[in-house]
């Protein structure tokens, strides 16, 4: 079940891509929710997410994992484009 | 260790699997989760390097230049079939079928080697053609990226190596299944690490 | 304003420049008054008792509080109402701490209340996040107000001057596009009229700093930086480089003068007639690392500025085509 | 007009030469090692050596490591100091050149935070949480132990480059395009970063540790809400250091490609982009200031509550301005590059973020001067550390938010504003935090009281010291002054400030020596500490004998309110409850092990050997850290009983039963 969902989501990215149909900025935002699908689709069937012996801590460090991850990659980008044009 | 002070122990509970019947297996494994927090910042710093030096190809090869579709479609195809089949090696384990287990770690394995020799292989080929680490700040990025990635995949396959001698010597009990359990995790990671990889590398630079 | 001037500026030490190092430091942009020895003996030892007040302390040499152009005047603003904000409450927090550290002494016969239970107080714990909350508030509408002024030109009634600087291993560049001239260590600058500085380096980062016009921006190999700043006051200002970049950054300082517009021009003329070019080889040779003194030419080519940062990664970033050939 | 000895290339040869400091610290250095063995060997001490120390896994043990390293870093930093404040003391001096002065400042700037502030805490944490949670170690013993090697060994390395090879000289902060090949040739800037690389990984082990030593190792009834602040505090700094070293590591390693292999990430030239170096380093660089700071403030919760004999005041918004703290740390980072220009929306947005960091400082600074209302305050020293603390943190903060209002940082950055700035927060906040947690656990360690008098001197001279060096600074920084010059010319209204500046890093200087005298004196002399509990304390570890048996606790505690020891004293003394004792049982602990030291002299060796890039020896260290991590993984046996018969033996030479 999880093999078919996933490889489903990886040819359906590759298939915007090669298709053409969208602008650039639309493709990248489309490619970037299949690959987070991807990831909820790894850690709710492959991984046990879930499961735990006590209080479940872990979901909690993940859940932050992915916060600073966001913040770290959006804030680089954001700062290196220096809004968007160069003075000169 | 020191004694458990959580409830694993005091209620001992036969639906609890064999990897968190230990305390030090229940720390183990909570502690390799927060491990993968921190290798998941790695990358995202790899990720951002990338991104921000993916066009700077200083008159080198570019990513359309590089990039072949059949061939990273194969290495992400076999990457998630792996992930697949290390997730049933994590089902037989909770059967106790110690057979099945090690088959599964096996094919695992075996599918882990031949995307490395995929990997190596486009390397190799991207190197021949003078597009080398030292050509453009794109291709220290890219190499680099993919590269640690790489790395980690083959750390993972010597891991699960030393794990499968251990399942040999051993069978199934709460060390050896603490060890699977986690190397699966690993491997799981690993996986959604290549897809953003096939996402943000692949994806966008065959975009235009 | 004058007696803590007098206060803070001290003479009893000879605090005059080593001959030996004058012409690579030459860069006396204040000369101190001349202060009776003895008299200053007496204030070092008073000001050695009242350090805590020497970050008040004011001479004409604490350059930050004594702008001479918009730009300047606008940081400086805001360093005062940022320290007058959080005296607001750092000064409670020192009375506090004196009065409640002498009252509750463990000593015998200590007669103040001892109520060790006491650990919850929903109207104490309102005040102390609220306050801040408030302060800060105020600070953050002032401090973006201005961060988005001081991105345009300061007055906008007179046109704007470029000047195009490249910090190099260890000595400052400048090229008026306007003029064709170039200069090394110094820059001459019109007052009351708005100066538009593109930085760049062609050597590790750098960052161009002139204390009395306004606040500094790095200069950076591959990319190009404004910085707008104004002088309203004629006079020399002291410049220096701010971002360290090796052996010889200590010595990579410069002067900015400001003139009027008629002797800016003059002097402008002056060069364009008396001295030597900058030619390709003479600027591979100024890039190369060490120490210079002042320099001036009456030329230089034309696309230098532009081919270092476009060499150096200026390729990659997305240009403002506007600037870029406006003003060339 | 060259600078003298300017031109010309750095050092090629392996031994530093050409300078009489060089030579005196090498003949130092050499004798120091001889006189260390030669001891070791009369006194028979090698297999004593091996088998308690550099073979345990005991966290008490290790937070003695720590602190004994911390300390020797903290004298080499310091000396780097006095060194840079003698030549700043006059214009025009001529006591260190412009290479030399680089140097120092550099290692100064890095041993200050990576080697002294950072294994403090470390030591800190180690030799205070698992006794305050009421476990009886670590989540992780053998990596604690790899932990702490690593840093030594990753310390070793930085130190090393004094002798051999040449220091780092691109500051703390290592910007490219500077410390690329082309202007920093030899290998002063491997050296730095591969120690940091090797100690980073340890500090990284030491975050996931000890953060699920604290989430998952409390004694029953301890639940988060019931936790001392420091246990809180070093939860904090744990997550701060698991999300925030992987930065590092990457920013370290590109520079490494860069200069090993000729990358391009970060160099002028072939598209490389060295601003992404400074995004990346402050990613780290500022929660690592937090990191830091965090336990300090833990320390001071603790010393605050039981020196004024008070429970702490407001505990749940202590606890939520430390994750607040920690949380808002992660979108401030820009503010240390305002003026690279990435735009006013950036500008703005980092400034805001940053001021907002005060609002939970100021609400701690608030509750522990209310910890101390209507109490009852016994000045101790510890205490004085804590007290000392707030004023010189206020104002360090205070100008913190000032240097966050971005229009004026352009005028701050790279002064010697800045510099007063960052002094007063890590010399007032995480130093004055250490010196307060190293009088107030000393007992716990070592059985005996520090000398109060001592003690007294060394707070007054240091603290004094403090403000004459560093006010001073503030103004200098007003006048124009920026940070990394060796000289500067007269004339510019600089030189009296940079005196006192001066004077007052000498009488600093005096203030640590008396802590060591401090620490001699009461190794003969100091009070003994039989009670285990000197300061009438209101944590677990004051429950336990100083120093506490290997195990900890002979039984777990069962805890039913926060300040669990001061309750159960409490309870004690009015009679209330006479618990059965339960009957004793064997412990379950980790065995020692000669990996972890063998483990981080391999990666000592890799480093070293990529330092001159010898892959001779790089090659062989790295495949033996695999082989390590192999064996450890084939060992089943790790751990061992301890029989009751043996812990009766113990508890009772202790005086428990
Ligand atoms: C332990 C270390 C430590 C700590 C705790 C801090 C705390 C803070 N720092 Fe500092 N900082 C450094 C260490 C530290 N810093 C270092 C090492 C550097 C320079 C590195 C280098 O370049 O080499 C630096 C540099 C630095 C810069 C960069 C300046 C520049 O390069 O130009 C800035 C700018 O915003 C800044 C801001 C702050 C702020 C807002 C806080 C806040 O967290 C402070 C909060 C505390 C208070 C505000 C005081 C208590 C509050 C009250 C009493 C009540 C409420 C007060 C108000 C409402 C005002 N710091
Ligand atoms: C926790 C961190 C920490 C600590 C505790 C200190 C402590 C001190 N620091 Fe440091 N400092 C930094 C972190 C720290 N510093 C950082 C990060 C930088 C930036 C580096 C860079 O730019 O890259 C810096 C930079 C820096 C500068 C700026 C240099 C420059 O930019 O040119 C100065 C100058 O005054 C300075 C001074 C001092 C002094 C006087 C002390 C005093 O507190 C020290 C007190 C002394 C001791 C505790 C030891 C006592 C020593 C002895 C008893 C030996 C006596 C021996 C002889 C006389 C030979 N420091
Ligand atoms: Cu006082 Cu100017
Ligand atoms: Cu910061």
């Amino acid at each position: 079940m999880g093999l078919v969902v996933s490889i489903v989501l990886t040819l359906l990215a590759l298939w915007v891509v090669q298709a053409h149909a969208l602008s650039h900025a639309m493709l990248l935002a489309v490619i970037l929710v299949l690959a987070v699908l991807q990831i909820v689709v790894q850690l709710a069937f492959f991984m046990h997410f879930t499961e735990s012996a006590g209080p479940r801590y872990h979901v909690s460090a993940l859940a932050l994992g992915f916060v600073f991850t966001f913040c770290i990659v959006a804030g680089s980008i954001w700062i290196m484009t220096f809004g968007g044009t160069q003075p000169y | 260790m020191s004694l458990a002070h959580e409830e694993v122990l005091s209620h001992p509970d036969h639906d609890i699997p064999l990897e968190y019947s230990t305390e030090d297996g229940v720390l183990k494994i909570f502690g390799f989760w927060i491990f993968l927090a921190t290798d998941l910042i790695l990358f995202a710093c790899l990720f951002s390097m990338y991104q921000i030096l993916h066009l700077n190809t200083a008159g080198g090869p570019t990513e359309q230049d590089l990039y072949n579709v059949p061939e990273f479609m194969a290495e992400t195809l076999i990457l998630l079939v792996s992930s697949f089949t290390c997730g049933l090696a994590t089902l037989e384990m909770r059967k106790g079928h110690r057979g099945a287990l090690m088959a599964w770690l096996i094919v695992t394995v075996l599918l882990g080697l031949s995307f490395i020799f995929l990997e190596v292989r486009e390397f190799v080929d991207y190197v021949g053609r003078g597009a080398t680490m030292q050509r453009s700040a794109f291709l220290s990025s890219f190499f680099t990226l993919v590269g640690t990635h790489g790395c980690h995949v083959s750390l993972g396959i010597l891991w699960m190596l030393s794990i499968l001698y251990q399942l040999g010597r051993r069978g199934i009990q709460a060390i050896t299944a603490r060890k699977v359990f986690i190397v699966g995790l690993y491997w799981h990671f690993l996986d959604v690490v290549w897809v953003f990889i096939f996402t943000v590398v692949y994806l966008q630079g065959v975009m235009h | 304003m004058q007696l803590c001037s007098s206060v803070f500026t001290l003479g009893f030490l000879k605090d005059t420049p080593d001959p030996s190092e004058v012409d690579v430091m030459n860069k006396q942009v204040l000369r101190r008054p001349t202060t009776n020895r003895s008299r200053a003996v007496w204030r070092c030892g008073t000001l050695l008792m009242l350090i805590p007040l020497l970050a008040t302390g004011c001479s004409p040499q604490v350059v930050m509080l004594h702008p001479v152009g918009p730009v300047g005047r606008i940081e400086e603003r805001l360093i005062i109402l940022s320290i007058v904000l959080v005296t607001i409450v750092i000064v409670p927090v020192f009375v506090l701490l004196w009065y409640i550290v002498r009252r509750y002494r463990d000593v015998p016969g200590n007669d103040a209340p001892y109520r060790p239970e006491f650990s919850e107080s929903r109207t104490l714990e309102i005040v102390w996040w609220g306050v801040p909350i408030l302060i800060i508030g105020i600070l953050a509408v002032f401090t973006a107000r201005d961060t988005f002024a001081l991105t345009k030109p300061p007055e906008r009634s007179a046109p704007p001057l470029t000047v195009q600087v490249t910090s190099l291993d260890w000595k400052w560049l400048f090229q008026y596009p306007g003029q064709k001239i170039a200069t090394v260590n110094y820059c001459y600058i019109p007052t009351n009229r708005p100066i538009q500085f593109i930085l760049t380096a062609n050597a590790p980062m750098n960052s161009f700093w002139v204390p009395q016009l306004g606040g500094q921006e790095y200069t950076m190999p591959g990319m190009a930086m404004q910085l707008w700043l104004q002088a309203d006051k004629p006079g020399v200002y002291h410049g220096r480089g701010a971002q360290f970049t090796g052996k010889g950054f200590a010595h990579m300082t410069f002067d900015v003068t400001a003139t009027s517009q008629a002797q800016f021009d003059a002097w402008a003329k002056q060069i364009q007639k008396t001295a030597p070019a900058l030619t390709e080889a003479g600027y591979t040779n100024l890039a190369h690392p060490g120490l210079v003194g002042k320099m001036s030419f009456s030329s230089y080519p034309p696309n230098i500025f532009h081919d270092v940062i476009m060499k150096e990664g200026g390729m990659y970033m997305k240009h403002d085509k506007a600037v870029l050939e406006g003003e060339k | 007009m060259a600078l003298p000895g300017y031109v010309g290339n750095a050092p090629t040869s392996f031994f530093v030469t050409g300078d009489p400091m060089i030579y005196a610290s090498d003949v130092l250095i050499v004798l120091t090692v001889i006189g260390i063995v030669f001891v070791l060997t009369y006194y028979k001490k090698w297999g004593w050596l091996w088998r308690e120390w550099l073979t345990t896994v005991d966290h008490k043990k290790i937070g003695i490591m720590y602190l004994i390293a911390a300390l020797l870093m903290l004298f080499r930093g310091g000396t780097d100091a006095v060194l840079m404040r003698t030549q700043l003391a006059l214009p025009n001096m001529h006591f260190l050149e412009a290479e030399h002065y680089d140097q120092i400042f550099t290692t100064h700037g890095t041993i200050m935070i990576l080697f002294m502030a950072m294994p403090l805490v470390f030591a800190m944490m180690n030799i205070a949480v698992p006794l305050q949670i009421g476990a009886r170690d670590v989540a992780f013993p053998y990596l604690n132990a790899i932990s702490f090697w690593l840093f030594f060994f990753g310390a070793l390395l930085l130190n090393l480059s004094f002798v051999i090879g040449g220091s780092p000289d691109g500051g703390w902060t290592s910007y490219p395009p500077l410390v690329e090949n082309p202007t920093d040739p030899g290998p002063g800037e491997n050296f730095y970063l591969l120690a940091l690389q090797i100690s980073g990984i340890g500090s990284m082990a030491t975050g996931i540790n000890f953060l699920v030593t604290i989430l998952k190792m409390r004694a029953p009834g301890m639940t988060l809400m019931r936790m001392p602040l420091f246990c809180w505090s070093i939860l904090a700094t744990s997550i701060l250091i698991i999300f925030s070293f992987p930065a590092l590591t990457i920013a370290l390693a590109l520079v490494l490609i860069d200069r090993l292999f000729d990358a391009h990430f970060f160099t002028m030239l072939q598209g490389g982009n060295p601003m992404m170096y400074i995004n990346l380093f402050w990613v780290w660089g500022h929660p690592e200031v937090y990191i830091v700071v965090l336990p300090a403030f833990g320390i001071f919760s603790e010393v605050i509550a039981t020196f004024s004999r008070k429970r702490t005041f407001g505990y749940s918004s202590m606890v939520a301005s430390m994750l607040a703290i920690a949380v808002i740390s992660y979108l401030v980072w820009l503010h240390h590059f305002f003026t690279m220009g990435a735009g006013p929306g950036v500008n703005t947005f980092f400034a805001i973020s940053t001021m907002c960091v005060g609002i939970p400082t100021g609400v701690k600074v608030f509750n522990w001067l209310f910890t101390m209302y209507q109490g009852r305050i016994r000045m101790t020293v510890p205490m004085l550390w804590s007290i000392g603390f707030i004023p010189t943190f206020a104002i360090g903060g205070a100008t913190g938010v000032m240097l966050a209002v971005a229009p004026a940082d352009y005028q701050y950055h790279n002064s010697y504003f800045l510099i007063a700035h960052f002094h007063q927060t890590l010399i007032g906040g995480v130093v004055y935090g250490m010196f307060a947690g190293l009088y107030y656990w000393w007992p716990k360690m070592f059985g005996f009281i520090l000398n109060e008098r001592i003690g007294r001197w060394a707070f007054w001279f240091f603290n004094i010291g403090f403000y004459v060096c560093f006010l001073p600074q503030y103004q200098l920084g007003f006048m124009g002054m920026t940070r990394r010059i060796y000289v500067y010319p007269a004339g510019m209204g600089w030189t009296a400030l940079n005196l006192i500046s001066t004077i007052g890093a000498y009488l600093m200087a005096v203030g640590f020596v008396l802590i060591v005298v401090d620490i001699l004196y009461s190794i003969r002399y100091g009070e003994r500490d039989v009670t285990g509990d000197p300061w009438d304390g209101r944590t677990l570890e004051w429950s336990l004998p100083s120093p506490a048996p290997h195990y900890n606790f002979a039984r777990i505690p069962t805890v039913t309110a926060r300040d669990a020891w001061w309750v159960m004293k409490g309870e004690r003394k009015r009679g209330e409850v006479k618990r059965e004792l339960e009957p004793l049982e064997p412990i379950h602990m980790p065995n020692n092990s000669g990996r972890p030291f063998i483990l981080s002299v391999l990666f000592f060796l890799g480093g070293f050997g990529l330092v001159f890039e010898w892959y001779w020896l790089a090659i062989p260290s790295g495949i033996g850290v695999m082989v390590c991590l192999l064996l450890r993984s084939l060992e089943y046996n790790m751990d061992h009983y301890i029989p009751v018969s043996e812990i009766k033996r113990t508890e009772a030479a202790l005086g428990r039963s």
